[in-house]
């Protein structure tokens, strides 16, 4: 397709466009369904039964059951969807976003009140900022799970 | 005749509501927030709007990806306020007015902008955390919101989002729209989200405290120079979330000086890291 | 390179449906609506188009008054046939095309047309009348239509729908979206809804076939004329319901002349009155 | 409301614009309900209790009752919603049109056959075409009945 994806050279970051829309619509559209308490004690019970129900491809279930929100992303996710999941658990937006660097909440915490991650290096791919691809994953979080 | 007199802009950042919610208002972390909305707070005792015009983003609670309007108007009566998982939030129901509404998007229709008109939406903290920054907090029972609110949606979530471009002529159709409006109200328009924030991938946690200035000095004194601004330096200065300051572009265009008119002056400005994830951005422009 | 090569206009009365429904095609009175379609049905045969983007309005059923879309895009991979009271319809279930359906979606978006877009949206007779007058009829399990189709639904229902320039200013930014999809794929474009028929009031039944006639000239040979007609031209000449013309300009606006390039051929051209309350008008450009 | 409305003086006739959408919304959305089988069916077992559960006003409850389509429309209808009222009584388009008129079936079904409703002295209110106001009710239905 010959539509410009200017945000394709960007690093660590996927910008959810139609193609990714598509990609994701029954992962996201599940994440949508725990916006009713019904379907997430439905879903907390149990995850499996729950998750094939709806027609996702096996590996968004594997990235859900996961909770590895890149792979996530990588199928099709979005970040205000997949959100939902993390209200499921009680997890915060900054334990979401934390949980996507490699870091320890007190690591991503302890940056963002230093001022957030500078834009430096990180504005496009190739470049030598924390974000990029072989600086990952950037904290000891991601370090003792391999991530 | 109704009139634009003024505009607010301001993040709405999720955990600044649950910060409200939840009390934690004192906290040294949350009290350098609030701080910068002690201004705003008296400044809109003393210039009560009797409308006000609230751009905001859904955040995948009233549409999922069933339906994406790129521009919605809400001309109900009132908005319950939605359960984003933890609960509604503890705010008073959101009471629309669906006469301005309705008349807004018949003339803006007109002016050929191809509005989604909405009469049934749950409103999300996109829309109730601007309001409790500026309003306080209320019980969600024995108070109400001091003015009616008209939501307007924009799509900020699924790519393409509309551009600075088009939001800043959207809100010039606006000022049209309201100006044609028989009744003698102040309409205030509010533009809500950003600044600087990414809250996925590994970038996540992008601040970028120079740009967001740059790109406010921008609004604020060449809005026609900061409506040219294309997306993609959003997202690679301010991270992919920052592309929400296109919708403070809609309430730029409405005041007076985007027509033709005296230039607004600026009568509070404020800027902080972090809450949450996000770079808070604050500004309020008058038109006297 | 996928392009436009040929526009179908046509009347997509409810009554046809039900007439083909119900067997009776070969009654006198609907024999006469169905000759007008003889042509179309070889033609289409001969000239089979990969997609078709099929413009349409919804009539209160997949949208309610709690959201009105003044532009709705399908990128759905199906859409269910509507059940509109008396069941749904007996035709095959309409297969979406996706990827083009996105792409145009992000390309229009971004020449400042404000869709929305729209992936669960069950179609009534707008979009299926038309398929059933140029297809034939289907068997709705054993058999399917011939191609795709991208069902593109407008607001015509509640006032102010779009302009006849909106629209044929939209074909043209639709012609460009198909223009720079990169997959080889030959798209049709149909308007569909009208001519004049006005189905409220003591006003029912009006039919104007002069006005219809001089607006199908205009249509075929001078466009931007055509899309220079007010609104209420259309109701008071051809009906309250023959707003539903504008649609018309979508298509036309999509064809190669709009965009400077060789004026389209009138493959066929019919008219006939009545189809219970409305005039029936059914034309076939194609560029060669 | 400063905003032209040149379709006020087109004889019977009422364009559903923003204003006639406000005031008939809940009877459009009672009217929409009527799409789902089980709802005609307890619509049609106890019509009155049934309107009840909608914050109509009695005017537009009584218009419903009536089976008055131009009595519906003066108090917000839209005839698209109005038709699932006809819908759920089995009557078709042309039953329901033609009853707005006055005229009789088989008097409203001739004059389409015979081309349909001429524009002429229709265009605007003060002309003396059959749809003016002073020309009600057209048919002897009307007449009968009084309209
Ligand atoms: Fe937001
Ligand atoms: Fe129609």
């Amino acid at each position: 397709m010959a539509l410009e994806k200017p945000y394709k050279d960007v690093p660590g970051t996927i910008i959810f466009d139609a193609e990714q829309s598509r990609k994701g619509y029954w992962l996201n559209q599940f994440c949508m369904s725990l916006m009713k308490p019904e379907n997430r004690a439905r879903f907390k019970a149990e995850e499996r039964a729950y998750l094939d129900e709806w027609p996702m491809t096996e590996e968004q279930k594997q990235a859900v059951l996961a909770r590895d929100l890149n792979w996530c992303m990588r199928t099709g996710g979005n970040i205000y969807f997949l959100a939902k999941i993390g209200s499921t658990d009680g997890k915060s937006f900054q334990q979401m976003a934390g949980s996507m660097t490699g870091m320890t909440e007190e690591e991503y915490r302890d940056m963002m009140i230093n001022g957030g991650r500078s834009a430096e290096g990180n504005r496009y791919i190739g470049e030598d900022g924390d974000a990029q691809p072989h600086h990952q994953p950037q904290g000891s979080a991601g370090k003792t799970q391999g991530a | 005749m109704a009139r634009i007199t003024a505009s607010v802009y301001t993040s709405h950042v999720p955990a600044i509501g649950a910060a409200l919610d939840l009390g934690k208002t004192h906290e040294p972390y949350w009290q350098k927030v609030f701080a910068g909305y002690d201004y705003g707070k008296q400044w809109v005792k003393d210039n009560r709007p009797d409308v006000i015009f609230l751009v905001y983003n859904d955040h995948a609670t009233a549409f999922s990806l069933n339906l994406i309007p790129t521009f919605a108007i809400g001309t109900a009566a009132e908005y319950e306020v939605a359960d984003e998982g933890f609960g509604p939030r503890p705010v008073p129901k959101v009471m629309g007015h669906p006469e301005l509404a309705s008349h807004i998007a018949q003339s803006v229709i007109q002016q050929d902008f191809d509005l989604t008109i909405v009469n049934k939406m749950p409103v999300d903290h996109g829309l109730t955390v601007p309001l409790s920054l500026m309003f306080g907090q209320k019980d969600p029972v024995k108070e109400a919101w001091p003015c009616p609110v008209i939501p307007f949606a924009v799509n900020v979530v699924q790519y393409p989002v509309p551009s600075g471009r088009r939001c800043y002529e959207l809100g010039k159709a606006i000022r049209r729209a309201v100006a044609s409006f028989d009744e003698d109200l102040n309409v205030h328009i509010w533009g809500t989200g950003g600044m600087s924030h990414q809250l996925q991938g590994p970038r996540a946690g992008l601040i970028n405290r120079e740009w967001d200035n740059a790109w406010l000095d921008k609004l604020i004194n060449d809005p026609e120079a900061c409506a040219s601004v294309p997306h993609i330096d959003y997202v690679r200065e301010a991270g992919s979330e920052g592309i929400e300051l296109v919708m403070w572009l809609i309430a730029r265009g409405a005041m007076a000086d985007a027509a033709g008119g005296p230039k607004p002056v600026l009568k509070h400005r404020f800027y902080h890291v972090p809450a949450s994830n996000t770079a808070v951005g604050h500004a309020i422009l008058e038109t006297v």
